[in-house]
C-alpha cells in the first residue's frame, strides 16, 4: 500500500501547488496543540513522510475548522489532508471495523443516517 | 396475343435477364427506379418511376473521351464502351412516347452515337396504364396511356400479364420466352381517364398562333415570378435533353463527359460574354417555349411534353407545364 | 385563418401601406399552392389562399422583393420568420421595405405525407380546420390534418412568430420537440452502418439543386458550385465522392445559420432526409459551443463565428466514440 | 514503422506557417525521422484550411489529412486556431456521421518549439493510417485509374 | 501558360546526399510550364543567385520554384534575387526539400520520390501565382498616448524630443498617474514627485505635447499610420484657458466633505478642487456629483471669488476629432479590491491599510503632513505588520490574481526601512513567502533594510488579523523558526496585488487589441517584440502590458516611443501583399468574414452593380483594407460563397498544391 497515493487519491490534494507561504500554519487555532502544522502536513505529504504524520497524534487535534483551507490562496486544502490522513490510520489498522450487514442494527430513530454513512465509508478498507 | 400468369411473373424476369440485364420499376430506398432486376425484386407499387426511363438511354453523367498527358504529350483515349442488349420492363406510354421525342433530336443526323448505342442495344417493353394518378395528362397530348407501345406492350388484366410484340426486336424478344398460351385481352373499365382532371388541358393553341406571340406573351413574367431556378422539373422530365460537356482533371489524365444540363439553371448555356438568359423569367420561358412552341415547330407539331405529370408532383413550388399552359392560352395570370 | 390572411392582404393594398403582396397563389389541385406576389385586392380576392398546403417558406423571396421600390406585405409561418430574421442578421433583406405579417401555424400538409397514407390519384381536398376530406379519383376520405402533417411539422421547433409587424392569430412557444432523435439513431450505428445508410441516400441525388435553391441560408449571389473559379463547380455527381461532396459543404455552409426549417427535405424529388446533416451540426454546435438557435435573434454571434478559449478540441471528434 | 509493400499511403499536412511549418523545420534540422509519406502544405495560419480542402485532398487519393497549428492561445493572428478547431471539429463530426473513419482526420497543435512532438504526432498518425488501410469511403474512382 | 524555372539546390551535402537532385531536376523539367530546370550547389550563394537571374533573362521565366531548404530560411533572399532580374518576387515559391525531405528520410530513393512531389506541388502553385505588389499608405505624423502617468509622459516626452506632435489623453484631471501618490522611490529612496513633476512640466511646456486631460477615447477607427481617434473631454465647468490655478475657490467652495481620491479617501476635499499643488494642468475642476449649483442651481461661491472669471457652469463635454498614425496605450494598474481578503481586517479597522495608502500617510503633502499617525486615533505607532502578496500569487482567479505583482517586495523593503528611520523606535515585521529582489541594486537594498535598518523579515505568512482594544492582534507563521507568532500590532500594511486599470478592457475592444485573461495588453511577441501589440500600430507603454517598477517602465516607455519615432518617421507603410481581397461579384454581404477578422480590416459598402436587362443593384459587399489585413485567412473560410480569397494562398493555389501531392 503506497500511503502517500493513497492520501493524494482520496483528499484530492495536489501538495506540489502549495508556494509555502504558511498562511495555513498561521491561521490555524490548534497550532500550539500539534507537532506537525498544516504547512507541514503539505510538506510531508509531497516528500513522502506521511506514515510518520499517520503516526502522529497531532492529527486528531485538528478542529476541521477549514480556516487554512479557506485562507490558503493556493486551493492546496490542508484540512482535506488531515481528514484523509485520518482515515488511512483506519484503513492501515486492517480489519474492517464495520461492514454493510452491521448497518441495519445500527440505524437508530435519532442518528442521521448520514453519520451511519460517513461512518461506514471511513471504518471500511476497500473506500 | 400471349398470355403470361402474374403470380410467375418472378419466372418471366428470370428468362427476360437470362442473357442480358433486365430493368424493372423497381423501389429502391423508397424510391420507384429503373433497376437492373436481380432475383426476387418485385415490381414497385407506384404508378411511375421516380425519374423517368430517359435515363437508360441518356444517363445523367456519361464519359465521352479521356486526354492523356505524359509530359508535354497529349494522347486522346476514345473510352465509349461496347453497350450489351438489354431489356426494360414496365415503360408507361407517357415514357415510351418520350424516347420517341428524345430520338427526333438525339438520332437525327448527325447522330448522337452514345445514345444512338444505347437505343439500338434496348428493347423496350412498356406497360398499360389502369389506375392514372389525378396529375396525368398523357391523354390530352394524344397518348392511349391503355396502347402503351414500345416494342412489346403488356397489359395487366386480372391474374394474367397479356404481351404483344409491335416490332421485330420485340417478337425476337418474345420467342426467346419459354413458350406461352395464346388468347385476347379482356376490356377493362378504361372509364377512368375520363375522369382525369387533366384530360382537358389545351395544347393545340400553341401551333395556331405565331412564335412571337407566346415569346412575348406577358404571362412570364409573373409565372417566373416564384420559379426557384432549381433544375428538378428537368431532371425528372422524360423529354429534358439538355447537357453541358465538362472537363475533369484527374491529375494524370483529363476526363470528359457530359451531365444533364438545365435551361433553369443561372449558367446554363454561359458563354463568354455571360449568359444570353440573365433572368429567371428568360430562363422559364425557354424551358417552356422549347416543350410547347420551338420543339413542335421543328418537328411536324409534335408538343414537347408527354403528360407523365412528374414536374406537378416535384415542383418545390408546384410550378408546372399545366399551369403554364392554361396561363398562357388565357394570355394573363 | 385563410379568410384573415385574404382580408389582411387586400386590405394592406387597398390602404396603399404596400405595393404588394406575397403570399400563396391556389394552383390545379388543393394540394400545389405557389407562392406568389399579388398588386391588387381584387387578384388577392380571386387567387390567395392559405390552407394546409401553404408550406413553401417565403422569407427567401424577401430579399429580391424587398429591393425592389415599394413596401412589400409578406405573410411569415414561424419557420418562414427565423428565416426572415436570420436573412436580417446576414444584412440580405430591408427590413424597412418589408411589413411582415405573421400567421399562427398549426403545421403545414404535403402531397408526399398524403402519398404515404396509400392514397393515389388524389384530385383535391377539402378543409382548413383539424380534418382534411380527400378526394381521389377513386373516392374520397377524410383523415385528419395531424397525420397528414409533413414530415418536418411533426418535429416542429417553435410557433413563435419574431419580428413582425402584426400578427394573426397569435404568437406560440418553442414547442419541445424530438428533431434530434433520427440524428441519434444514426449516431449510434456503427460507421458502416452510417456509411451504407448515407450511400443509399445520397446516390440518389441527381443535384437538381432545389434543396440548394430554396434554402433561405443558400442565398449567396453564386454558389461555389457554379463558379468554376472556386474549384469545386460541379453540375452533376460524376462520382459517388461528388454526391457527397456536395452535401457536406453545403451542410458545413449553411452552419451556424440554418434555422432548421425543412424546406431541403420537404422539396427534395428524391427523397433524401437532407435535414438530418444540418440537423446533425446543429446538434453538435449546440452540445460543444451551447445552445444556438438561427434566426432566434438578431444579437447572438452564431457559433461559427465565434469561439470561446475553453471549446473542445477535435480529438473528441476523432478519438472520441469506437469509430464501429 | 512496419512496411506495407502494398500500401503506400498518401498524408496530407497543413500546417501554419508560424508555428508548425517551422515545427517540421525543426524536426529536420534535428533530424527526426518521419515516413515519407507525409507531405506537408505551408498555409499562413490554421483558420485557413478550408474544409474544402480536407475533402479535396481525399477525393484526389489522400488516405489521410492532419491540420497542425499553434497551440491555442499562441496564434500569430491572436484566434485563427480558435477558429480551426471548431471548424475542425465540425467537419470531422460530419465526415463521422457519413461513416467516414474519423482516424483519417486529426489536428494537433505543434509549436516552433516542438521538432520532437511534430515528428511523433507524423509517426502516430502514418501508423493509424497504415492500420487503417486505404481511404475507400471519400475517394473519387476517377482519380484512382492508372 | 507561365514559363517556369526550376532549380533544385544540393545545399552542399545537405539535400546532395539523400536526395538525386540531378533526377529531380530531370523529373520536374518534363513538367508542364517548365521550361528550364537545372540543379546546383549552393542556390543561395552569389553564383546561384546569378545563375537563376540569367534563367529568368535568358528564358524569359515567368514564374520561378526554388527546391531548398525552408521558405523561412531563405523565400526572402530569392524573392529578391527574382525581383532584381525582373520579376515580380511573389511569383517565386520554395519547395522545402532540405528540412522536409532530405534530413528526415534516409533512403534515396523514397526521399527523392517526395523531392519530386514537393516540387510538382510547387509547380502547381506558381501556375496559379499572380504578380503581387505590395501596397502604400500615408502615415499620419501624429501619436496618441492614451494614458498620463509616468509611462504615458515619458512616451510622449520621447515622441516630442523626436519632432512629432504626440497627445495624451488622460482621463483624470491631471497627468502624473499613481507615480504622483508615491512618497519616495527604490532603490535610491529619493523623492517620487522631484523626479516626477518637472517630467509633468516638460510635457505640459513641450510645444509638441497636446495634454487633453479630464478625457477619455470613445471611438476608433482606422488602422496603423491612419487612426481616426474620437476623445471626449468631459466638462470641468472650468475654462482652462481662463482659470490660473490660484486655488481660492477651492478653499471658499461650502461643500466640503468629499473624499480625496488623491489621498485614497484619507482625507476630505471640496467641490471644486486641484488634486495637488503640481497638477498638470493646474486648473480647478468641479465635481458634478458635489456641486451644489450644478445640482439645485444655487450657490454659485467659486464664480464669485474667481477674478478671472474662469467658472462656466453650462461648460459642455466636449467632442475632439483626430488622426493619428500610432497609438500608445500606457493605461496603468490599479491595487485590487481588499474586500476578499478580510481575514485582514482591511474593511474592520482603519489602521489596516494598503501599501499606497501608507505612502500617503508617509508623504509631506499626503492628510498627516508626512508624520505617520494611526488613521484611527492620530497616535504614533510602534509595531507595524507588513504583509506580502495579498492577491498575488493566488490558485485559480476566484479571489486574486494568479500573477506576481512584482513591486511589493521592494516597496515594502522602502517602507520598513522609511519607517525605521524616521522612527527609530518602531518595530516592523514583513511577512513574506519569497523575497523577490531582481534588479539593480535591488538586492543590496533590501538587504539593508534587514541589516542596517533591523526589520524583522520573517518567512511566513499572517494568517489572521483580529482588531482588539485599540491593537491589532496579529496571528502568523514563522516558518524557520517553527513557530506560531501572535503580534499586538499598531497598524498593518497590506501589499495589494495590482491589476490593469479597468478602462482597459473597453478600450482594447476599441483598439482590436488583444488582452490575456487578466486583462493585461499581449505584447506581439513577448520577448522579440514586448512593447508592440500585435494589432499594427498599437504600442505598449508601462503596466498596461504586466506589472512594472517605474525604472522598468520608464524604459519600456522609450523603446514604445523609440518604435512610434520609427513609424512616424515613415512617409508610407508597404503593405504585406498576401491580403483577402474579396470578389464583390459573389460577395452577399452577409458580415461573416467581418465577424473573425481579428484586426477589424473588414468594412462594408453599398456598391452599385449592372443587373441584368441593364438595370442597376446595389448590394451591399465587403471591402479589404490591405494596410491592415494581416492574410491570416479566417475569412476566406467565413465566406459561405468563396467570395473572399487570400492572395498568395488563394483557394486554387492550394488546391493545385493537394493535387499535385495526392497525384
Amino acid at each position: 500500500m503506497n500511503w502517500t497515493e493513497t492520501i493524494e487519491r482520496i483528499s484530492g490534494v495536489n501538495p506540489r501547488k502549495c508556494m509555502k507561504c504558511g498562511k495555513c500554519t498561521a491561521t490555524c487555532p490548534a497550532y500550539e496543540e500539534m507537532e506537525y502544522h498544516p504547512h507541514q502536513f503539505v510538506d510531508m505529504l509531497s516528500s513522502g513522510r506521511v506514515e510518520e504524520l499517520m503516526g502522529s497524534r497531532g492529527i486528531y487535534m485538528c478542529l476541521s475548522c477549514f480556516a487554512c483551507v479557506e485562507r490558503c490562496p493556493r486551493n492546496v486544502e490542508p484540512a482535506a489532508l488531515i481528514e484523509a490522513v485520518r482515515t488511512a490510520v483506519l484503513r492501515q489498522q486492517g480489519a474492517n471495523h464495520m461492514k454493510a450487514d452491521a448497518v441495519p442494527a445500527l440505524l437508530e430513530e435519532e442518528l442521521p443516517q448520514q453519520a451511519i454513512t460517513s461512518a461506514l465509508r471511513k471504518y471500511s478498507k476497500g473506500g | 396475343m400471349k398470355i403470361w400468369k402474374l403470380d410467375r411473373l418472378q419466372d418471366l424476369f428470370a428468362a427476360l435477364a437470362g442473357e442480358r440485364t433486365l430493368y424493372i420499376p423497381a423501389d429502391v430506398a423508397g424510391q420507384a427506379k429503373f433497376t437492373p432486376w436481380e432475383p426476387g425484386m418485385e415490381m414497385t407499387k407506384a404508378l411511375n418511376t421516380n425519374r423517368s426511363a430517359k435515363d437508360l438511354f441518356f444517363p445523367q453523367v456519361e464519359d465521352l473521351a479521356a486526354f492523356k498527358i505524359t509530359g508535354r504529350q497529349i494522347q486522346v483515349e476514345d473510352n465509349r464502351e461496347d453497350v450489351e442488349d438489354f431489356v426494360i420492363f414496365g415503360v408507361r406510354a407517357c415514357d415510351a412516347r418520350s424516347f420517341s421525342i428524345l430520338d427526333k433530336v438525339f438520332l437525327e443526323e448527325p447522330a448522337d452515337t452514345y445514345y444512338k448505342n444505347r437505343r439500338d442495344h434496348a428493347t423496350v417493353m412498356t406497360l398499360a396504364c389502369s389506375r392514372p394518378e389525378a396529375t396525368c395528362f398523357c391523354t390530352a397530348l394524344g397518348i392511349d396511356p391503355q396502347a402503351p407501345g414500345g416494342d412489346v406492350s403488356c397489359w395487366v388484366e386480372g391474374e394474367n400479364l397479356y404481351l404483344q410484340a409491335n416490332t421485330q426486336k420485340g417478337e425476337a424478344l418474345l420467342e426467346k420466352l419459354p413458350a406461352m398460351e395464346e388468347g385476347e385481352k379482356p376490356q377493362g373499365d378504361a372509364s377512368v381517364f375520363d375522369r382525369l382532371p387533366l384530360k382537358d388541358v389545351d395544347f393545340s393553341v400553341f401551333s395556331e398562333k405565331a412564335l412571337l406571340h407566346w415569346f412575348n406573351s406577358p404571362v412570364w413574367e409573373e409565372l417566373s415570378r416564384s420559379c426557384l431556378g432549381c433544375g428538378s422539373c428537368t431532371f425528372v422530365c422524360p423529354t429534358c435533353q439538355c447537357y453541358d460537356v465538362k472537363d475533369f482533371d484527374t491529375g494524370t489524365k483529363v476526363k470528359r463527359f457530359r451531365c444533364w444540363d438545365s435551361c433553369m439553371y443561372s449558367d446554363f448555356t454561359m458563354m463568354a460574354h455571360g449568359t444570353n438568359r440573365p433572368t429567371q423569367k428568360e430562363r422559364f420561358r425557354q424551358r417552356f417555349m422549347h416543350k410547347l412552341v420551338y420543339y413542335p415547330n421543328n418537328h411536324d407539331g409534335e408538343i414537347g411534353c408527354v403528360g407523365c405529370g412528374r414536374c406537378l408532383r416535384k415542383c418545390p413550388i408546384s410550378m408546372n407545364i399545366v399551369k403554364v399552359a392554361k396561363a398562357l392560352k388565357e394570355g394573363s395570370v | 385563418m385563410q379568410e384573415r390572411v385574404i382580408e389582411k392582404a387586400a386590405q394592406l393594398l387597398e390602404s396603399g401601406l404596400c405595393s404588394r403582396v406575397l403570399g400563396w397563389k391556389k394552383g390545379e389541385f388543393f394540394y400545389d399552392v405557389t407562392p406568389g406576389v399579388f398588386t391588387t385586392a381584387q387578384e388577392v380576392r380571386n387567387e390567395m389562399v392559405f390552407t394546409p398546403f401553404c408550406g413553401a417558406n417565403l422569407s427567401k423571396y424577401l430579399i429580391a422583393e424587398s429591393r425592389k421600390e415599394g413596401k412589400v406585405a409578406a405573410f411569415l409561418k414561424p419557420c418562414d420568420t427565423y428565416s426572415f430574421v436570420q436573412l436580417q442578421k446576414e444584412h440580405r433583406i430591408r427590413r424597412e421595405n418589408v411589413y411582415a405579417v405573421g400567421v399562427q401555424c398549426e403545421g403545414m400538409c404535403d402531397l408526399d405525407s398524403l402519398t404515404a397514407l396509400n392514397l393515389t390519384g388524389i384530385t383535391g381536398a377539402e378543409g382548413l380546420g383539424e380534418n382534411l376530406k380527400v378526394f381521389t379519383l377513386y373516392g374520397e376520405e377524410t383523415l385528419s390534418r395531424k397525420d397528414a402533417l409533413s414530415l418536418r411539422c411533426n418535429d416542429c421547433k417553435s410557433k413563435k412568430l419574431l419580428d413582425c409587424d402584426e400578427i394573426l392569430g397569435e404568437s406560440g412557444e418553442e414547442q419541445d420537440s424530438h428533431r434530434f432523435d433520427q440524428v441519434e439513431a444514426l449516431e449510434a450505428m456503427t460507421a458502416e452502418e452510417r456509411f451504407a445508410f448515407w450511400r443509399r441516400e445520397l446516390s440518389k441525388c441527381i443535384r437538381c439543386n432545389a434543396c440548394r435553391n430554396v434554402c433561405p441560408a443558400c442565398s449567396c449571389e453564386k454558389c461555389v458550385f457554379d463558379n468554376p473559379n472556386s474549384g469545386v463547380e460541379n453540375k452533376a455527381a460524376a462520382d459517388p465522392f461528388e454526391e457527397n461532396l456536395f452535401h457536406i459543404i453545403r451542410a458545413f455552409h449553411v452552419a451556424g445559420r440554418c434555422t432548421d426549417c425543412g424546406e431541403c427535405t420537404r422539396v427534395c424529388p428524391q427523397h433524401i432526409p437532407l435535414h438530418l446533416l444540418n440537423r446533425k451540426l446543429i446538434k453538435d454546435m449546440n452540445q460543444l459551443y451551447g445552445t444556438y438557435q438561427a434566426g432566434a435573434d438578431f444579437e447572438t454571434k452564431p457559433p461559427m463565428l465565434d469561439f470561446t478559449q475553453e471549446d473542445p478540441e477535435p480529438s473528441i471528434i476523432t478519438n472520441g466514440r469506437d469509430s464501429g | 514503422m512496419p512496411v506495407n509493400q502494398e500500401f503506400k499511403p498518401t498524408i496530407v499536412a497543413f500546417c501554419c506557417n508560424w508555428c508548425s511549418y517551422a515545427g517540421a523545420d525543426l524536426s529536420g534540422t534535428n533530424r527526426l525521422q518521419y515516413p515519407a509519406n507525409v507531405k506537408i502544405i505551408r498555409i499562413p495560419c490554421s483558420c485557413r484550411l478550408n474544409p474544402m480542402f480536407v475533402l479535396r485532398a481525399f477525393q484526389r487519393g489522400a488516405d489521410g489529412v492532419i491540420l497542425c497549428g499553434c497551440h491555442p492561445g499562441d496564434c500569430h493572428y491572436t484566434t485563427g486556431n480558435y477558429y480551426a478547431r471548431r471548424r475542425m471539429t465540425l467537419l470531422f463530426s460530419l465526415l463521422d456521421y457519413l461513416g467516414i473513419e474519423k482516424e483519417r482526420t486529426r489536428v494537433e497543435w505543434v509549436s516552433a518549439a516542438e521538432g520532437a512532438k511534430f515528428a511523433a504526432t507524423m509517426n502516430d498518425f502514418c501508423q493509424t493510417i497504415y492500420n487503417l488501410g486505404p481511404n475507400r469511403r471519400l475517394e473519387d474512382l476517377r482519380c484512382k485509374s492508372e | 501558360m507561365q514559363r517556369i524555372g526550376v532549380f533544385v539546390c544540393w545545399c552542399g551535402s545537405n539535400i546532395a546526399a539523400t536526395v538525386d537532385v540531378k533526377q529531380v531536376a530531370e523529373a520536374l523539367g518534363k513538367e508542364p510550364g517548365v521550361v528550364f530546370s537545372t540543379d546546383y550547389q549552393y542556390m543561395c550563394s552569389q553564383s546561384g543567385q546569378e545563375m537563376i537571374q540569367e534563367a529568368i533573362r535568358e528564358h524569359r521565366l515567368t514564374g520561378v520554384v526554388i527546391c531548398s531548404c525552408s521558405p523561412r530560411m531563405h523565400e526572402a533572399t530569392f524573392r529578391k534575387t527574382c525581383q532584381k532580374a525582373g520579376l515580380n518576387p511573389y511569383m517565386v515559391e520554395i519547395a522545402n526539400i532540405r528540412e522536409q525531405c532530405s534530413w528526415i528520410h534516409k533512403d534515396k530513393i523514397t526521399a527523392t520520390e517526395k523531392a519530386v512531389i514537393l516540387g510538382r506541388a510547387a509547380i502547381a502553385k506558381v501556375h496559379l501565382n499572380a504578380p503581387l505588389t505590395a501596397g502604400t499608405s500615408p502615415v499620419v505624423k501624429r501619436a496618441l498616448v492614451i494614458g498620463g502617468g509616468i509611462a504615458g509622459i515619458q512616451t510622449a516626452l520621447d515622441i516630442a524630443d523626436a519632432g512629432f506632435p504626440v497627445d495624451i489623453v488622460e482621463k483624470k484631471p491631471t497627468i502624473g498617474g499613481k507615480m504622483t501618490q508615491i512618497d519616495k522611490t527604490f532603490p535610491t529612496l529619493d523623492c517620487a514627485a522631484c523626479i516626477l513633476t518637472p517630467k509633468m512640466v516638460d510635457a505640459a511646456q513641450n510645444e509638441n505635447i497636446d495634454i487633453i486631460s479630464y478625457a477619455q477615447v470613445e471611438k476608433v477607427q482606422g488602422f496603423v499610420g491612419n487612426f481616426s481617434v474620437t476623445i471626449r473631454k468631459k466638462a470641468r465647468y472650468v475654462d482652462e484657458t481662463k482659470c490660473t490655478g490660484c486655488g481660492l475657490c477651492t478653499e471658499k467652495c461650502p461643500q466640503k466633505k468629499i473624499p480625496n481620491e488623491f489621498n485614497l479617501g484619507l482625507d476630505n476635499r471640496r467641490a471644486i478642487y486641484i488634486p495637488f499643488a503640481q497638477a498638470t494642468p493646474k486648473v480647478a475642476t468641479i465635481d458634478p456629483n458635489y456641486c451644489t449649483m450644478l445640482k439645485t442651481g444655487k450657490c454659485g461661491v467659486c464664480s464669485k471669488v474667481c477674478t478671472a472669471g474662469a467658472i462656466n457652469y453650462k461648460q459642455e463635454d466636449e467632442i475632439i476629432t483626430r488622426e493619428y498614425g500610432a497609438i500608445v496605450v500606457a493605461t496603468g494598474f490599479e491595487p485590487i479590491s481588499m474586500e476578499p481578503f478580510d481575514e485582514f481586517a482591511y474593511s474592520q479597522s482603519p489602521d489596516v491599510v494598503t501599501s499606497l495608502e501608507l505612502e500617503r500617510l508617509m508623504n509631506a503633502a499626503g492628510p498627516t503632513g508626512g508624520t505617520l499617525l494611526r488613521p484611527s486615533d492620530g497616535a504614533h505607532p510602534h509595531t507595524l505588520v507588513f504583509v506580502q502578496c495579498v492577491g498575488s500569487r493566488c490558485d485559480g482567479a476566484q479571489k486574486g490574481k494568479s500573477y506576481c505583482s512584482k513591486i511589493c517586495c521592494m516597496y515594502t523593503a522602502k517602507h520598513a526601512m522609511l519607517i525605521r528611520e524616521k522612527y527609530p523606535d518602531t518595530e516592523v515585521y514583513v511577512f513574506y513567502i519569497d523575497v523577490r529582489t531582481p534588479g539593480k541594486n535591488f538586492d543590496e537594498f533590501y538587504r539593508r533594510a534587514v541589516e542596517e535598518y533591523g526589520v524583522h523579515y520573517i518567512k511566513g505568512m499572517v494568517g489572521k488579523v483580529t482588531p482588539q482594544d485599540g491593537k491589532l492582534k496579529v496571528q502568523a507563521s514563522d516558518l524557520l523558526g517553527g513557530r506560531q507568532m501572535h503580534i499586538d500590532a499598531d497598524m498593518v500594511v497590506l501589499a495589494a496585488a495590482i491589476e490593469p486599470d479597468k478602462s482597459a478592457r473597453p478600450l482594447a475592444t476599441m483598439l482590436t487589441a488583444s488582452m490575456d485573461t487578466n486583462d493585461f495588453f499581449t505584447e506581439a511577441h513577448p520577448k522579440l517584440r514586448p512593447v508592440e501589440s500585435p494589432t499594427a500600430g498599437i504600442f505598449l507603454s508601462g503596466a498596461c502590458q504586466g506589472p512594472k517598477d517605474i525604472p522598468e517602465t520608464v524604459a519600456q516607455a522609450g523603446a514604445a516611443a523609440s518604435k512610434v519615432i520609427g513609424l512616424l518617421s515613415k512617409n508610407s507603410l508597404t503593405c504585406n501583399p498576401c491580403t483577402a481581397k474579396p470578389d464583390e461579384l459573389m460577395c452577399n454581404g452577409c458580415s461573416s468574414c467581418e465577424k473573425v477578422c481579428p484586426y477589424g480590416a473588414i468594412t462594408y459598402v453599398d456598391k452599385p452593380f449592372r443587373g441584368p436587362n441593364r438595370t442597376t443593384l446595389t448590394r451591399r459587399v465587403a471591402q479589404v483594407n490591405p494596410a491592415v489585413c494581416q492574410g491570416c485567412g479566417a475569412c476566406t473560410v467565413a465566406c459561405p460563397s468563396g467570395a473572399m480569397d487570400l492572395q498568395g494562398f488563394s483557394n486554387k493555389q492550394i488546391l493545385a498544391e493537394v493535387d499535385a501531392i495526392c497525384r
